[in-house]
């Protein structure tokens, strides 16, 4: 028996192998088999982690692009009407699984790549990438590393080291804070590099700097290390699975300050987990809710007719600054095709510098430098508790 | 005796038709075509293969039921990535740090002995990486060896994890950049036959010459007469040591020997992801090896190799349709959606697990069930020759 | 007095976390000495059963005083599947088999887990009274941190009883000490094993409530952690004793606690200038125990020693 | 007199406060057949194993050609719970580990029969040469010493050759009869080129027919090997057909010795066996 499936396998394999190539291959003549109209076809890449530590930060991001692809499914190059399609790979927030997942999708014929929503993951997978000659524009990867020392991987997010700055700025500004507690999670680039920029500028002599490993459930100690230290401040721009575990400690165990984070809390992860709750929590962002109204209609209308997509944003129409994000980046990448004039990946790369867009999140146009956004404010907002929503504070700049 | 070469002969040929193969495909495939996938995965399958060779070296041929691997792979792969790190980038990767390790052994040697010194360069960093992984399963052996199934191990896995701490200390970030990825050292895409437009890929070339040279050496290490030492330990300690085989030496040994290979694994394992971050090297990944060794069956190489291929052409190829809405041509993007391929693919490894039990090749290798096809297609039906395609 | 001072939150957390751990692993300990089996799918029912709740209050509105008794019997009706589906069938097979089934059931959960929620974090209900926030030496903490340990040794009392008094409990006992003996005794080990897997599922179900009331965030990967520190905890106290498995599970969580305050400790008492960040090796330090008991005690604190024969 | 291969002084084994084996001496002579007999759970394959470096004695010594390679006395807690006699007569502390012993000339078999089961004939026995080979992993896992690995193979092929094996080669372990797994058993202990070979119940489970044939085997290997043969057996016919001396052990304690025929007269050993006093089961 075992033997016969042995077999059984080994055809399978060599099945496998003919079939995959056979199948898709019929998809790289722009064939418009998987369109719904008969337009040809202009494909782009989505590499966003949707499963993993990030994956739910990833699939807001990707509503951003659905929805965008729903609102605009075509795109004219150079005077032919093409449809626009969404190819996805997921690289599951994991650095080993980035490289196929990018395959995967310079395989399937991209014309651009969209992503990813973190940095390590966009490193990684970098060079394949860059082998490749396949432009990318990175969404809400903001580690410096990423775009650093090459020419396809573009962003439109501001970077790190500006956010940690102006997080820093912010506290010293608004709560004439003299120390900081820095809460980041172990082996995560993102919230480490964050907590790292804010105590350059914060001063790290006023800072302690602790992480938690993955998997912690029990934030309990942490917060009281934050008292026992004194802090003005309980900096944890942290995933938003574990923010809303330190949100939901803190409040319980009544910590008299206020809690700073990044990007990733402006989510409706944290406004659900700080409903009612005894917590100040501030945010800087990339986007305002109420910055640009028909876009805020338009995606919640979207998002309560589609059931996977409301699965998929936590179960509610609250809008995540990733969606916005991810939302712009579609649109940039249309202009990117409509300049390049061209669906060739190499085409689009060479325009893609000069590119702009007016987006919602504000205008966007890459530095000459490493293509990184040229973005010099940043939005703060505050959690209204009672009511489960953001307020805007104030634009915060570096200076 | 006669017997036996013949069986070596076919080994070597069907090896150089392989890489022949691969270089062939290599060279056909651009990277914006659907087959290169073919080739990405191929690459990590054969990381993986080398490295569950190695687990079963341990597992499966010595009887040490350790689960430590992903901590050595990470050792490899640090060791691997600080030595080879290009010196003008250094800076910006240990962004948060002053780096203390300021050698990079491909640059170093090619600059005194060009492209050659370059490739020796890497070698010694892979084995060094190698190295250090062997000599701190050399250290955990002491205490650990000495336990029994179940308890080496969870005491495996402990260490892994405490491995896996301190390479993300940040006390130690000046070596290891803590918990921040390693970047911008000799990946396998590096390696090029001429340069320019005109070079020649043989990335893949190398990741698949390197596990086959590694299995290579495991295998005869199982063949030769620590090898049956150690199946010896496997089938009955008591035994074993009434036959003057000293048990602690020879699963030192093995232990060592199969961390060695772990930490090359580890190493090629950095050179294929372009990163190294210690986040990646979770229980997880141990777990993973694990099921490719069961899959393919423990005390099998050739089991573990095509288990392996099997693996990850399955996880990161054939089954991502199932996450995207189109799989072998049905469209539900409502059932087909995200998460869906790992439910189906942890389906599958259980279903074989329970009705499949020994795995794919229990522990016979490769040769015996083609003596059994070829046994098969004398006295039967001729169509089952196919198979061996 | 300092030190006590600086100490004593950290304490009274790591009671807490302790006491979740000792539920966890006692349904470890009670599978292992039995089956000689680490049942690492045992950590995803845990996680699977806080699902269960958030689906039943928030998704199809069930009130509290149904849904918790349900999501118990469903906790305890996937255990009891679980080892009817991948254990049953493997019962003659090598260990390392069986082990690599409970790490497939164990990663199937999970995959459907993360298939079902999105992956998305999933705020788990309150539950009044539990979830109220309450002082204790100065300290506010939520009531269930207080109730923890104290429910969690009145259930082991409970159970040390039935184990000790019941017949089934007998039953339990001998098929731990000898499994072929026991079937020769005419014994159903099948459905003493069954037994078990529903005690160990039943202690699973309630562990889950007052973990996730305490730190209400399910993700699918919420029961790995836990469940690794509560093995850890079943093997430190002695595999197979289940007063073991709490002490060991009070332990583990204490010793958590103090590592990842060991810092501040140290720093406010004086003994250190500058912090280590030693916070880093909390889960580390859980494995460094393990690794330490195994060496110098290999059958653990409480537990009893099996001879090898000859 | 004889040279003298083995010789066990006060060898006393006490688990806990169970005493195993007490204060046994005895010797075995070069190329003699020595059988050690007794009820169950007197104590026999203790003593095996207190020889072999499975257990450690608690007190006593034990030399093999006039060299110690076991002794030891009571210690830490044992001090205490110690029952048995001569304490304070040993005070050096010398062990090895069974392959060390196995090492030094001692070969043994076990009661119940610890075949490679999954291996082949062939492997099982060539297992056996690993330990006296000349050569490191290193060099073993390259080829380095073709010569050595090929004198192992032609040994071990010679022993199964000797043995009647041959023909088994290929065949797996636990496949053979049971008979022939007694002698494959007896034909690995032999592959390690031993000077005493231990026998733990050789015939046990054998027809009469086959143990006939073991009583010629066993005389046969000690012509062969030139080997010293000490034997633990409950087949009377056996021991009294081939043993040059006997040893009888009850209880732990050594209650005669002497030639067949002494031991066969002896009214203790009749009372032993015949369990006038209570029957000793384990």
């Amino acid at each position: 028996m075992r033997k016969f499936l042995t077999i059984l396998f080994a055809c399978m394999l060599v099945l496998t192998l003919f079939a995959g190539c056979g199948g898709n291959s019929g998809n790289d003549q722009g064939a418009a088999d998987d369109g719904d109209t008969d337009l040809p076809i202009v494909r782009i890449g989505v590499f966003e982690p949707q499963s993993g530590d990030n994956g739910a930060g990833g699939k807001q991001e990707i509503l951003g692009m659905q929805y965008a692809n729903v609102v605009t499914p075509t795109v004219d190059i150079a005077g032919t009407t093409y449809e626009v399609v969404l190819e996805y790979a997921d690289n599951q927030s994991a650095n080993d699984k980035a490289p196929s997942a990018a395959q995967t999708l310079i395989s399937k014929g991209c014309s651009i790549v969209l992503g990813s929503y973190g940095s390590g993951v966009s490193i990684a997978a970098s060079d394949t990438f860059k082998d490749a000659g396949m432009p990318v524009v990175g969404v809400t990867c903001t580690n410096p590393a990423v775009t650093a020392g090459n020419s396809h991987y573009f962003r439109i997010c501001f970077l790190d080291p500006f956010q940690g700055t102006v997080l820093a700025n912010f506290a010293k500004d608004q709560f004439k804070a003299s120390k900081a507690y820095c809460l980041a999670k172990l082996g995560d680039d993102y919230s480490g590099g964050l907590c790292n920029f804010f105590m350059d500028a914060f001063g790290e002599a006023n800072c302690r700097y602790e992480m938690f490993p993955e998997g912690t459930n029990d934030y309990s100690t942490y917060v009281a290390n934050a008292k026992a230290y004194g802090a003005d401040v309980f900096f944890s721009p942290v995933s938003t699975e574990a923010a809303a575990l330190i949100i939901d400690q803190v409040a319980s165990q009544g910590l008299d300050m206020p809690i700073l984070a990044g990007d990733t809390w402006d989510s409706n992860v944290i406004l659900n987990a700080a409903k009612g709750k005894n917590v100040e929590i501030f945010v800087t962002t990339f986007y305002q809710e109420g910055g640009a109204p028909s876009f805020d209609a338009g995606i919640k209308n979207w998002i309560n007719s589609d059931a996977t997509a409301k699965a998929n944003n936590g179960g509610d129409d609250m809008i995540a600054a990733v969606s916005a994000m991810g939302y712009d980046a579609y649109y940039l990448a249309l202009e990117a095709l409509k300049v390049a004039g061209s669906t060739k990946p190499g085409d689009v790369l060479a325009i893609l510098g000069g590119v702009t867009y007016d987006g919602v999140s504000g205008a966007i146009a890459f530095d000459t430098v490493n293509g990184d956004a040229v973005r010099s404010v940043a939005f703060v907002k505050r959690c209204d508790t009672s009511s489960g929503e953001w307020v805007f504070i104030k634009q915060q700049g570096v200076n | 005796m006669e017997n036996k070469r013949i069986q070596n002969l076919t080994s070597v040929v069907f090896l150089l038709a392989l890489f022949a193969l691969v270089i062939f495909l290599e060279q056909v495939i651009k990277p914006t075509d659907t087959m290169a996938m073919l080739l990405t995965v191929t690459k990590k399958s054969a990381v993986y293969a080398l490295v569950a060779v190695s687990m079963n070296l341990l597992n499966g041929f010595t009887g040490l039921f350790s689960l430590g691997q992903a901590g050595f792979m990470l050792m490899g792969a640090y060791t691997y990535a600080i030595f080879t790190i290009e010196s003008e980038r250094r800076d910006s990767v240990y962004y948060y740090f002053d780096q203390v390790v300021n050698v990079s052994l491909p640059e170093t040697l090619g600059g005194a002995l060009g492209s050659v010194g370059w490739l020796v360069g890497v070698l010694l960093a892979i084995i060094l990486g190698g190295l250090v992984a062997a000599g701190v399963a050399y250290l955990i052996g002491f205490p650990v060896l000495r336990l029994k199934s179940d308890y080496l191990a969870i005491a495996t896995l402990g260490f892994a994890e405490i491995i896996r701490a301190i390479f993300q200390w940040r006390m130690l970030g000046p070596v290891t950049n803590a918990a921040n990825p390693l970047k911008s050292y000799v990946r396998l895409s590096d390696f090029k036959i001429g340069t320019g437009d005109a070079a020649i890929n043989i990335s893949t070339f190398v990741a698949v010459l390197l596990a086959v040279v590694c299995i290579g050496i495991i295998v005869m290490l199982i063949n030769s007469s620590y090898g049956r030492a150690f199946k010896a330990i496997r089938e009955d300690e008591v035994a074993a040591e009434a036959m003057g085989i000293n048990l602690y030496k020879h699963k030192q040994i093995a232990f060592c020997i199969s961390s060695f290979f772990a930490g090359v694994g580890g190493a090629m394992l950095a050179m294929f992801a372009n990163t190294v971050q210690a986040n990646n090297f979770k229980s997880n990944m141990t777990f993973e090896i694990l099921l490719i060794v069961v899959l393919g069956g423990i005390g099998s190489v050739s089991g573990s190799c095509i288990a392996a291929v099997f693996f990850i052409f399955a996880s990161e190829w054939w089954l991502r349709g199932l996450d995207s809405g189109r799989f072998l041509g049905i469209f539900a993007p409502g059932i087909f959606r995200n998460g869906f391929r790992l439910v189906i693919f942890s389906v599958g490894i259980m279903l074989v697990i329970l009705f499949f039990r020994r795995g794919l090749m229990g522990d016979k290798e490769l040769p015996y069930y083609v003596k059994w096809i070829k046994d098969k297609l004398t006295t039967q039906k001729p169509k089952a020759g196919e198979a061996n395609g | 007095m300092v030190l006590f001072n600086t100490t004593l939150p950290y304490l009274l957390s790591g009671i807490s976390v302790g006491g979740q751990y000792a539920l966890i692993a006692i349904g470890y300990t009670m599978v292992y000495g039995i089956l000689r089996l680490i049942n690492f799918a045992h950590a995803d029912v845990f996680m699977v059963s806080a699902l269960c709740m958030v689906y039943a209050v928030t998704t199809f509105q069930i009130p509290l005083y149904i849904a918790i008794p349900l999501v118990v019997a469903l906790t305890v009706l996937l255990g009891f599947a679980i080892e009817r589906v991948a254990y049953r069938p493997l019962r003659s097979a090598p260990r390392m088999s069986v082990m690599v089934s409970a790490i497939a059931v164990s990663y199937t959960l999970q995959n459907l887990a993360l298939y079902i929620t999105g992956g998305l974090n999933k705020n788990y209900p309150s539950i009044p009274w539990l979830s109220d926030s309450i002082t204790v030496l100065e300290a506010t903490t939520k009531r269930v941190t207080v109730v923890t340990p104290f429910l969690t040794i009145a259930l082991v009392v409970i159970l040390v009883m039935f184990i000790q008094r019941t017949k089934i409990g007998t039953a339990m006992r001998a098929v731990a000490k000898d499994f072929e003996t026991s079937r020769l005794m005419g014994i159903k080990v099948d459905s003493v094993i069954s037994m078990t897997f529903i005690i160990g599922s039943f202690l699973a179900g309630i562990g889950s409530m007052l973990f996730f009331t305490n730190y209400p965030g399910v993700i699918p990967t919420a029961g790995a952690m836990p469940g690794m520190k509560a093995f850890v905890a079943a093997v430190f106290g002695g595999i197979g004793s289940i007063p073991g498995a709490v002490l060991g599970g009070f332990v583990i969580g204490i010793c958590e606690s103090l590592i990842k305050g060991l810092d501040t400790i140290l720093v406010n008492t004086g003994l250190l200038q500058s912090p280590l960040e030693l916070a880093t090796f909390s889960d580390a330090f859980t494995f460094v125990l393990l690794i330490l008991i195994l060496v110098f005690k290999p059958t653990g604190l409480l537990g009893e020693k099996i001879a090898d024969k000859v | 007199m004889a040279e003298n291969v083995l010789r066990l002084e006060d060898v006393t084994m006490q688990f806990g406060g169970v005493v195993a084996l007490d204060n046994f001496s005895m010797e075995v002579n070069k190329d003699e057949i020595v059988a050690l007999i007794g009820p169950n759970g007197a104590g026999k394959t203790t003593a095996f194993n207190c020889i072999t470096g499975v257990y450690e004695p608690t007190n006593g010594r034990v030399s093999l050609h006039g060299e110690v390679i076991v002794e030891n006395h009571p210690q830490g807690k044992m001090k205490a719970l110690y029952k048995g006699e001569n304490d304070g007569k040993y005070t050096n502390v010398v062990s090895h580990t069974p392959d060390r012993i196995t090492y030094r000339g001692i070969a043994r078999t076990f009661q119940n029969i610890r075949l490679f089961k999954a291996l082949t004939v062939y492997e099982n026995v060539l297992i056996a040469k690993h330990m006296r080979a000349r050569q490191n992993v290193f060099s073993a896992t390259f080829r380095l010493n073709a010569k050595e690995e090929r004198r192992m193979r032609d040994e071990a092929m010679a022993l199964l050759e000797e043995q009647n094996l041959v023909h088994l080669k290929d065949s797996i372990a636990s496949s053979l009869p049971y008979g022939l797994q007694r002698r494959l058993e007896i034909a690995r202990a032999l592959a390690t080129e031993p000077s005493i070979i231990l026998l733990d119940e050789p015939a046990a489970g054998m027809n009469p027919q086959e143990t006939m044939e073991l009583t010629s085997f066993i005389r046969q290997i000690r012509e062969e090997y030139k080997l010293t043969v000490f034997m633990i057996e409950h087949h009377m016919d056996l021991v009294m057909k081939i043993s040059d001396r006997i040893y009888v052990l009850d209880f732990g304690k050594q209650i005669s010795h002497g030639t067949p025929s002494e031991v066969q007269n002896d009214q203790k050993v009749i009372d032993a066996y015949l369990g006038v006093v209570e029957d000793a089961e384990d």
